[in-house]
């Protein structure tokens, strides 16, 4: 019995058609994937779903219901809950009240706050979820930013749940969190939409499954018994990926990178590490456990309170990324959009403002080469865009991500490229070819540090990985030794059962 | 361009167009010009650069000369310089034209009264309601609700000054009361702190820029306690502010205005260009009129003397 | 450092304190500044501005910006003496100048909220409109107030306070509450914290401003009344420059230009430290050119000394 | 509809078509409008708030805020004045002015950019100081010119073309270029769009935030001496409100108060209009109390047509 129905839909934005002439159809009670590359539509989809967006044609049907909504208001009423793929949480606000948004417990206009409070409280805690609701949301890391925003799923009796990548910015631990609730939702009868880039979760958590490519339904699975993973890939990429992570060995040579002592408000005592031309070099651990910080003292985003940095022997002043930058370490940081994306320019702005130095004469810039140089990467990272000149922020958020990704590969001079979580909200066909480019960056002698969440991806890619726990480096283990247990083991706090978690 | 060569069409460009002074004499001006069956040109130029666009677009419409009441008296070789470009008749009113030097640029026809007469006219207003209610120099204390930004402000309140001293007053009796801005409020707020500082002394004057900054001290007393007869306040201007409080059931503070005549300032000033330009009679390069105070048992008499209703 | 008073001085109110200190500092070496007139001589002072800096303080949290609010204060006393004048009744007077003041805000609203219009275009010209139809209501004259009854809306005493610092005490009371504890309070904060979450959220963020700009106008048009009552007379060019005082004694307080920051305190200390400062000025007597630079001075102490003690405090 | 029309139409550059089209609308119905005198008068009545619009719009776009420009234009010609009837050299007072003009802008960077105070408050108080300093050396009166040849600094013609309307050219075409297509303005473009990005992507945010209020320093000191030898003087009361015409002409033009967004095109346009609108209502002889509605209501019909014209085209 289909219980939410998507019939022909169709979306275009100037110069892109999103969506053209969708349908299918979710069972109650159902866990449905949706699929794509970067800039399928899947997020317009659910943008759709939400009645943020108005599609061109096409009606979306509830429990037999055609809906019409004017607002996302409507859609609550509808019972419709979406996350979505960006944050989208008010810092100034407590937990409970970005929770609460938009339907305050209230006695005649006036807030109930302890209410509130303790409901939320209760709320968060049968889901597993370990924060304050009364504190400020600017003061949570991303990853309990991320679990904020899916704690919104919970808030309302929905009847239907949408979840835009979810996971993209949690480690496995909170994954788990998050499964065993959409597990739980699943009993309770609701229909959930799940978004994801990762296989696995998908092929774990999904009953039914959907393909989009190019805006186009591309396959429709009721049922995953007999569908494999090749086969998911191929339909989203048209083409086959036999190994994903394509791991060569390579010839490591001299230490490029040596970090000492490197000490800054988060992390809990001094760290130390070395990075070798040509190796990569992963960095794994839990939310919060400190690796974008450590990252952000080393490149001078933040201010270190000590330490030393050396490259290749010299040692660099690197107080602020301007000087990293020169000294040829870059940082492809883990917020794009805080700390990424320049909204309302163009993308091949975006691209050319680090690297337009090399270009220019007296500060002036050449507008051929940075042409050629957008259209290169653009080309190179499989950007869905109509043109170079789109604004980013009208581009899907994995697109986005490349472009952010583009804007360091187009440096020149690199010699050490520290990418923070840098496959995150990617599709399976670009990340392998993003794992080519750093195989090769790697090979011409750039050290490259790979932050991640993902365990799979560190295993996959790295030579060597260092485990972080608790603001500090907890294991160094070479790519010999990987094992999921090792790894696990070493970067969760409570030593507790690693087993249950690597399942 | 010889559509409009007939046609005789004079500019009245003042520096404050809200200000009800200046409206008057546009009013007047109006009339001048419906009697004379010219066109006249009603422009507001708040500084030196609207002045200079204003000139440029009388120039533009056609217009053979203008009357001028001018932000500013140091824009005179300017403005002398503009009209000849422009090749407009010019001549001024209210406030009269300086060189760089500083000196009246005496060729250009001006009809107005100086700024520190009519300051000398409200402190003898206030000397003899002193003298009236049997005051004593020493024991009143004077309120100077100054705006020292604009110069005529500043003129005007030394005007009132010198009478005041000349009359026993003491410098330290003096008490300056710098508004923020020219309106009442302003005013009340600075005057406020003046009668809180010195509680002590129990009789007071006020003089200032305008009606409405003497209103302001008046205000301020009655916000603390004075009383009526504790109070003498003069204005200057003697527009509807004044009259309204001439009009209250019970006499306030405020016991006069100084009347400057819009009527002569505005028809006149006209009459005079229109003569120039249509007959080439050239105006008196120098008209100074006279102000007269007005109270509140005889403003409409005083009006109606000025030839305003 | 005890725990407690650190949180204190570190808190988003922390203004507060420097604030006591300068009070501290001023009632001690400034003669006649601590005395009980010059103390209601002060909040008189900063009433107008006072009153409505507590809804500009809704507007620029939800990222907005109003400049119209001293024309329809001047519009709004107009309209009361007018109105009064006319029925003969102080009532009729007040709520014509509260409706026509909420009228003006309500366009605002609209216009911003549903036609998307940039607020400081949109508030710049209903400002210029506004204070064109006060200037041709009056003839650009004063319009005297008929009936002395209307002069006690001002003058009158509770407990020996007049009643305008009552109604600015009221003012700031309701909405402190309002900001931090009804749904429309944290609403406003949300649109400007994040537009586009409160949207997505379901907030009816039109809706909301709308409100925001006619509580405004509203709001405006009672310091206009008072305004008129005080200085006896309806005026169509009073509170020229206010909004610039008052988006002023906002930001000193805390409030954030971009948004999504704001606290009733902040807003409190703020207008109290721009009258404080104009108060001591003209007390010690500084002469009126001076006084510009010491203004200018002291509204950039007072944020210089905020910034200090707050990085001093280690808090980045 | 041809293609690349509608491209012009719902390009950025909209306004510049309603512009054009309000042109020939008004060349034909307003008398005495489209004569070269006439065309002239409006050209230099907005000399000032054009130069100075330049670089607001680099302020504007960098996310930042000046209010201080209208006290440093009356600062700088005093200056200017001063200097030179002091040396008896042109030259040297024109220095005097930039190199003031420069040291206050140079002081709001800093304070804003290393101190992190808030742009508005900051020029808000050098605002107020600068205006003091400028009535403090001129004791509150205009100071006169001296040497006449100060005068041929805007009275001298190029091509029947007075000089102040080059320089404006001029400075329009500089600007547009710095914006467009140097290093500087697209690292002012990106910090509007994002500071902390921009940061991390290398730019020197506090070294451009610096020179774009020290060049606006710079450039209202060039507005100043232009305006000084029109008017023939020195004067201390000069401009005042200029910040709000200048930030009106930008916005209006297109430029995002939410930085990141600007086009010289589109200041071009704001500034003209702006100047038109007060042209033809002194060309029609509009009352004063008017003209204040006129003002007000043709601010918003600008914008409203330009929001029209691009849903009606099918841009959200
Ligand atoms: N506001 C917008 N304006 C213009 N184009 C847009 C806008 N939003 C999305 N698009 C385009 O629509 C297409 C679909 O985007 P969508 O965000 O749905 O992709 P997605 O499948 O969610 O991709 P991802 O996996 O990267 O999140 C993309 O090509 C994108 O560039
Ligand atoms: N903006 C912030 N304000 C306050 N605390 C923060 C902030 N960001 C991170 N933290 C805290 O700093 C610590 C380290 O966070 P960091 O983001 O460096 O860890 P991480 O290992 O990169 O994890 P993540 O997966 O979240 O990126 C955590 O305890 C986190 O709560
Ligand atoms: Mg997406
Ligand atoms: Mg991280």
């Amino acid at each position: 019995m289909s219980f939410l129905e998507f019939s022909h839909i169709s979306k275009a934005y100037p110069g892109v058609q999103a969506l053209s002439d969708v349908s299918f159809s979710v069972a109650k009670g159902a866990i449905h994937g949706l699929m794509g590359e970067n800039g399928a539509g899947k997020s317009t989809m659910i943008r759709v779903l939400s009645g943020d967006q108005h599609a061109d044609t096409g009606d979306i049907v509830i429990d037999g219901q055609v809906q019409k909504y004017a607002s996302t208001r409507d859609a609550f009423h509808a019972g419709v809950i979406v996350i979505h793929q960006e944050l989208q949480l008010v810092p100034e606000l407590t937990v409970a009240e970005n929770l609460r948004l938009g339907r305050f417990p209230a006695n005649a206009g006036v807030i109930q706050a302890r209410q509130m409070f303790s409901e939320v409280g209760e709320k968060l805690k049968s889901a597993g979820i370990d924060i304050d609701p009364r504190r400020k949301v600017k003061t949570l890391s991303i990853g309990e930013r991320q679990m904020v925003e899916i704690a919104k799923a919970i808030m309302l009796d929905a009847r239907v749940i949408a979840l835009d990548e979810p996971t993209s910015s949690l480690s496995s631990r909170e994954s788990e969190i998050l499964f065993a609730l959409i597990e739980r939702l699943r009993a309770e009868g609701k229909v959930i939409l799940y978004i994801s880039h990762r296989l696995d979760e998908v092929f774990r958590l999904c009953d039914s499954l959907t393909v989009l490519r190019d805006g186009k339904l591309a396959a429709h699975h009721p049922s995953l018994e007999n569908v494999t993973r090749e086969q998911v890939v191929a339909e989203m990429v048209g083409r086959e990926i036999s190994n994903v992570w394509g791991w060569r060995a390579r010839t490591v040579g001299d230490v490029r990178l040596k970090a000492e002592a490197i000490a800054g408000d988060k992390l809990m005592q001094p760290a130390s590490f070395e990075a070798r031309a040509g190796e990569i070099l992963g960095f794994f651990g839990l939310i919060g456990a400190g690796r974008s910080e450590l990252m952000r003292l080393v490149y001078g985003a933040d201010l270190r309170s000590g330490g030393t940095i050396s490259v290749d022997g010299q040692a660099i002043r690197a107080v602020d990324p301007r000087q990293a930058i020169r000294a040829g370490i870059v940082l492809c940081s883990e917020d794009r959009k805080h700390d990424g994306i320049i909204q309302g320019r163009s993308l091949e702005e975006n691209i050319n403002i680090s690297s337009r130095r090399h270009n220019t004469r007296f500060g002036i810039l050449n507008p051929r080469k940075e042409a050629e140089i957008a259209e290169t990467y653009i080309k190179k990272l499989k950007v869905r865009t109509p043109s170079r000149k789109q604004d980013i922020l009208n581009l899907s958020g994995g697109n986005q991500q490349k472009v952010i990704l583009g804007r360091w590969l187009s440096e020149q001079g690199v010699r050490v490229l520290i990418v923070d979580e840098p496959t995150r909200g990617i599709d399976v066909g670009a990340k392998s070819e993003i794992y080519e480019i750093l195989y090769q960056l790697a090979e011409q002698g750039m050290a490259i540090i790979v932050v991640s969440s993902e365990l799979p991806e560190v295993m996959g890619i790295c030579d060597r990985i260092l485990v972080m726990c608790g603001g500090r480096i907890s294991a160094h283990i070479d790519r010999n030794d990987f094992s999921e247990r090792a790894i696990l083991a070493a970067a969760l706090p409570d030593k507790k059962t690693p087993d249950a978690i690597a399942s | 361009a010889s559509a409009y060569a007939q046609e005789t069409k004079i500019g009245f460009i003042v520096k404050q167009p809200e200000e009800p002074w200046f409206q008057d004499e546009w009013k007047f001006a109006d009339q001048a010009a419906k009697e004379k069956g010219f066109t006249l040109v009603k422009i507001g130029a708040e500084d030196g650069e609207k002045l200079m666009s204003a000139i440029d677009n009388l120039g533009a419409q056609g217009a053979q000369g203008f009357i001028v009441c001018t932000p500013d008296v140091k824009l005179g070789p300017g403005i002398v310089a503009k009209a000849a470009a422009n090749n407009l008749k010019v001549m001024t009113v209210d406030d009269r034209l300086v060189s760089a030097d500083g000196k009246p640029i005496e060729e250009v026809p001006h009809m107005g009264i100086s700024a520190t007469k009519i300051g000398e006219a409200v402190g003898q207003a206030i000397v003899d309601e002193m003298k009236a209610r049997g005051w004593k120099a020493e024991e009143v204390g004077a309120i100077r609700v100054s705006y020292d930004q604009l110069p005529t402000a500043v003129d005007r309140v030394e005007g009132a000054i010198s009478v005041l001293k000349a009359n026993g007053f003491k410098a330290e009796n003096i008490f300056d009361a710098p508004q923020a801005k020219t309106d009442t409020e302003a005013a009340l707020n600075a005057a406020t702190v003046v009668l809180n500082k010195n509680a002590n002394i129990k009789k007071w004057v006020a003089f200032g820029l305008n009606d409405e900054a003497v209103l302001g001290a008046v205000r301020a007393s009655e916000g603390v306690g004075i009383a009526a007869d504790g109070m003498i306040g003069v204005g200057i201007g003697g527009a509807d502010s004044a009259i309204n409080e001439f009009k209250k059931p019970a006499a306030t503070g405020f016991i006069g205005s100084v009347i400057i005549s819009p009527k002569r300032h505005g028809y006149e000033t006209a009459l005079n260009m229109y003569e120039w330009v249509a007959n080439g009679k050239e105006p008196e390069k120098l008209i100074l009129t006279a102000g007269a105070l007005a109270k509140r048992d005889d403003f409409e008499k005083v009006r109606a003397e000025l030839g305003i209703e | 450092m005890t725990n407690s008073f650190k949180k204190i001085l570190l808190g988003d109110q922390g203004l507060v304190v420097i604030f006591v200190l300068a009070f501290a500092l001023v009632s001690v070496f400034v003669p006649n500044f601590l005395t009980e007139r010059n103390m209601l001589g002060l909040l008189q002072s900063v009433v107008t501005v006072g009153i409505v800096a507590c809804t500009m303080m809704f507007c620029l949290a939800a990222r907005d910006f109003d400049l119209s609010v001293g024309s329809i204060v001047a519009f709004a006393g107009m309209v009361a003496v007018m109105a009064s004048n006319a029925t003969g009744s102080i009532m009729v007077g007040i709520l014509a100048a509260l409706l026509c003041g909420g009228a003006v805000g309500l366009i605002n609203g609209v216009v911003i909220a549903k036609f998307r219009i940039n607020a400081l275009i949109t508030t710049l010209a209903t400002m210029q409109i506004v204070r064109g139809l006060a200037l041709i209501a009056s003839d650009g004259r004063a319009v005297g107030i008929n009936d002395p009854n209307f002069y006690q809306l001002a003058l009158s005493k509770l407990f020996g306070i007049p009643s305008p610092i009552w109604v600015l005490a009221i003012l700031f009371v309701v909405f402190g509450f309002v900001l931090n504890r009804t749904v429309f309070g944290k609403n406003t904060l949300a649109i400007g914290g994040n537009p586009e979450a409160s949207r997505l959220a379901g907030v009816n963020v039109d809706w909301t401003r709308i409100w925001i700009f006619t509580l405004q106008g509203m709001v405006c048009a009672i310091a206009g009344i008072l305004l008129a009552s005080r200085i006896t007379s309806g005026q169509p060019n009073a509170a020229i420059g206010l909004e610039l005082s008052v988006i002023s004694a906002c930001v000193l307080g805390g409030v954030s230009l971009a948004g999504g920051r704001a606290a009733i305190a902040g807003v409190i200390v703020g207008v109290m430290i721009m009258g404080i400062a104009e108060n001591v000025m003209n007390l010690l007597n500084i002469p009126a050119f001076y006084q510009y630079i010491v203004r200018g001075v002291i509204l950039l102490l007072a944020v210089l000394l905020d910034n200090l003690r707050s990085s001093a405090l280690g808090r980045r």
